[in-house]
Order: C-alpha cells, then structure tokens, then sequence
C-alpha cells in the first residue's frame, strides 16, 4: 500500500521501487483510490523513491491529472530522480503537471 | 574483453518479466562499463519493447518473447526483441507519439522513447506473424572516461 | 505469480559470462523471493556448471552455452546448463570431489559443490555431442519467513 | 593489481571482488609474483572484500599452499564471509590453511 497523508486538503501520495506496466495498475488503482476517498484540492505525488520509470508512469500520471481535473483540482510531482524526469520530460509531462 | 559478446534470452510474456529483461540487459551492458545514465536509458527502452509484446501481440494468451543483446564494434550494445504475437498493421502510425490502441493504461509513447533514447530504431512487423524491433546504442568508451 | 515461469538464455563460452551467468539466474530467482544464503548457493552452482562448459566442453574454440530456468510446484527452482562440447567419458568418475582434468587451476570441486548445494543433480553427457546438467533448488517459501 | 603488506616476514594480500575461473588466473599470477618477491614465512589472504567465490577460489589457495610450502611455510586466510565460507569448507580447506 502506498504510504499517504492530508494536509490542508493537499493529498501526498509517496510512490515506490520501480515504475512498469507490470506495477502500474495497482499504483493508479491506489492512487484513484486515495483522491475518491479524500476529495483533495491537489494531488502531489512524490517520486522521491521510485527509482525506475518507463512510460507506464506516463500513464500513472495522466490517470491522476484525469482525475484531479475532474475535482477542479491539479497534480504536483516532487523530488523526481534523473532517470524518471527523463521520461516525464519526454512525454512533455511539465505543460499538464507541475514538477517541483 | 576484446571477442564478440551476444546473449539471446527467452521468456514468456508474463509482465512480471519486464523487470527481469531490465535487469538481464543491464547486467549484460555491465561489461561495456555504461554510465548510470546510459544504464537507465538502455533499461527503459528494454522495458518499452518488452511491454509491448505483452500487452499488444499477445493481448489475450502468454506468448514467448526473445530479447537478444550484441557487441558490435567501437563500444555499440545491439538490441533485438521479437515477438510471434498479432502484429502491427500500419508501422508509420503506431511510431507516432500518443498513438496507442492500448486504451487509458498506456500512452503511446514507447517507440518515442525507444527512438530518443536508443539509436536506429528499427521496427519489422507482419500482422498475424510478430514483430521485431531492432535498436543501437553507442556507449562512451572506458578509455575515454576520465 | 500465479503461472508457471521459466527462461532460456544463450551466449558464447566467453570467461567473462560466468558472472553474467550468474546474476541472470539471480535476476530470474528473485520472484521466489530467496533469501540471501540461498541466492548464494544458486549463484555457485550456476557458476560451476557454466565453468564447466567453458573449460571443459569447448577447450580450444567458442561455443555455446544454454542455461534454462524453470519454476516447477513448491517453490521449486530448476536449471539446466547445457553444451554441446566434448562431453564426459566417464561420469561417475567426474562426480567424484577433487577428481579433474583441469590442472592445477581447477580443484575437481564443481560437481560436488553442485550436489551439496543442490538437489536431484543430473549429468547427461555423451562424448562428442556434449553434457546437459540439470538440478534442482527447493526455497523456503514467502509465507513462512517470519 | 591487489593491495599487500609485508611485516615481520609475514606477507599480508588484500582479495578483492568475486573470485570465478574468469578472475582466478590473473590472481593466482598475482599471488604468486608477490610470494616469490618477498619469500615470506607465512602468507595471509584477506578475503573481507570477496563477495562471492566458486570453486575456482579453491585453486587459488592450493596454488598459494603449494608456493607456501616450498618455502616451508604456511597460509592463513582472514575475514572470510559467508558464502566463501561454505565453498572453502565443502572442499575441507581448513585442513590446509588455517581460517581465522
Ligand atoms: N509488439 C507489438 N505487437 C503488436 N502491436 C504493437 C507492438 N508494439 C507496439 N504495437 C502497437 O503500436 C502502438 C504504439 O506503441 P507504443 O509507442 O509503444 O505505445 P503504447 O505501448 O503506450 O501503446 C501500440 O499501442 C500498439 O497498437
Ligand atoms: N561440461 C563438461 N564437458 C566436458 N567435461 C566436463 C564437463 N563438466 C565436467 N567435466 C569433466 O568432469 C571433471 C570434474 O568436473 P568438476 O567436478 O566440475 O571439477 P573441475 O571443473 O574443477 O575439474 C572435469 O575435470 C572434466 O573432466
């Protein structure tokens, strides 16, 4: 389960380990999971330890924004490492999502 | 080592093996000496093409995926994943970024972060038959490291 | 995971392949969740049966290495190393410890340190068409670690 | 090349890494080049930083033993971890070196 917690209606979700399709599911379920329960203004999800990502994270992402445009709110990505800011930056992820 | 170096591995497309092809491909690239940087984009365009034989050739049953690795000369890591899945109807297309048949779970992208990341990306693919992507990377050389 | 799992994997009988040997088979084992002094165990007799091939099978010339892996019932590991070198005239004899042809560089250990770290240990072998060795590893299974 | 000190005519050779046949030959080379340089009475191999060791290790302290030997004396191997532990131990090492 990914760790999470709530602060002035700000939803942190810290993911982990290695982002692929094979994990990709179950992290977007738990995310969609995480913002239906919370209804947060944003969503920061923190990259800190995810120390491999192909575009399955893209998606991740996406899924997130989906659901946080549909609550009006956004999606902040923080502390993301070299190797999955490469593939966030390839996607163009910085025009739909603010990284910090 | 100076002889020619290959490997060729074979597995099933359960998606718990996109890890085990990143992880069999870098320590195969290990003797190149790569940097951490070209490690992780040879592992990422690994864990493209492997994806898509699980998730788009063999979308309903588990097929054999096979992921071959060679030396080529000046320092240049070849790599070849194959598979005997569905196939690609219209191979322009599907290399277009954001293109993909994959619904809300994927994002198109993979053959744009192959073709960044990795040089001579080639794809051959007959539909019914499988596919073939084909992809180069140079490495910066040990002795010019500092 | 669920279904069963296996791999094949094919490089020449280059030295340099045997730690490559080695952490692909670690790679593969991970998903049975091994611990540390089984993965070691695993490692060295891969690393025994690869050598094999490579100063025993193919002397004087490059050849061939396969090494499956496959995940039978209970958490069972087996693998299989096969070439198809010069072969093993007499096999009982090279089971036996310190028994080699190798010189003073081998010690005649391989086998058995591949019997005493593994089980049901299998040698195939005719003289001119090459050896298959298989053996299998049962783990201590993920529900039971404390 | 491997790290070594000699003191009171006791030769000490740091190891390093994982021992296979594909290392073993340049060590045993090694080992044997710095024993007949400083013909010492006794030779110690430290093995605190060999991660893994197969049955070509083997070799590499018999060939040790031996040089040893003609000098009239003796091996002693420090530090060993675990997993080279049980490969020097399946093939009775102790018997000829002493392991502390
Ligand atoms: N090995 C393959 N077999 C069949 N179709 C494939 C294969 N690889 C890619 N495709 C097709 O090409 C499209 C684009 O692939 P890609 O750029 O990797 O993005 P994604 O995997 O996110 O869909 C896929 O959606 C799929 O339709
Ligand atoms: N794959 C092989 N092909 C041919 N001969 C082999 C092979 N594996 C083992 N042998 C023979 O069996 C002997 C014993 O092998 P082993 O117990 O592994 O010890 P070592 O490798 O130290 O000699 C070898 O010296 C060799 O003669």
């Amino acid at each position: 389960m990914l760790t999470s917690f709530l602060q002035d209606k700000q939803l942190t979700i810290a993911l982990d380990g290695e982002i692929d399709h094979h994990s990709a599911q179950r992290i977007m379920q738990q995310i969609g999971g995480k913002i239906d329960q919370f209804l947060p203004a944003s969503c920061i999800l923190d990259f800190e330890r995810v120390s491999f990502m192909d575009s399955s994270g893209i998606a991740v992402v996406l899924n997130a924004r989906r659901r946080m445009n549909e609550l009006g709110g956004s999606v902040i990505l923080l502390n993301v490492q070299p190797q999955p800011m490469k593939i966030l930056c390839s996607a163009g992820i910085e025009q739909i999502a603010k990284i910090s | 080592m100076k002889t020619e170096n290959f490997m060729r591995l074979e597995f099933p497309s359960h998606s718990a093996n996109e890890s085990f092809a990143r992880q069999a491909i870098a320590c195969f690239a290990a003797q190149l000496d790569p940097t951490l940087d070209e490690l992780g984009d040879i592992k990422t365009a690994v864990s493209e093409a492997v994806t898509n034989c699980i998730v788009h050739a063999y979308p309903d049953c588990i097929g054999i995926v096979t992921m071959k690795a060679k030396i080529l000369k000046d320092n240049v890591l070849q790599i070849t994943v194959r598979d005997h899945g569905c196939g690609i109807p219209d191979v322009e297309k599907a290399r277009q970024p954001m293109y993909t048949t994959g619904g809300s779970e994927r994002s198109g992208m993979g053959f744009t972060i192959m073709e960044s990341f990795m040089s001579d990306l080639k794809i051959i693919s007959k539909p019914g038959l499988g596919t073939t992507i084909q992809m180069k990377r140079k490495l910066s050389r040990k002795g010019v490291r500092p």
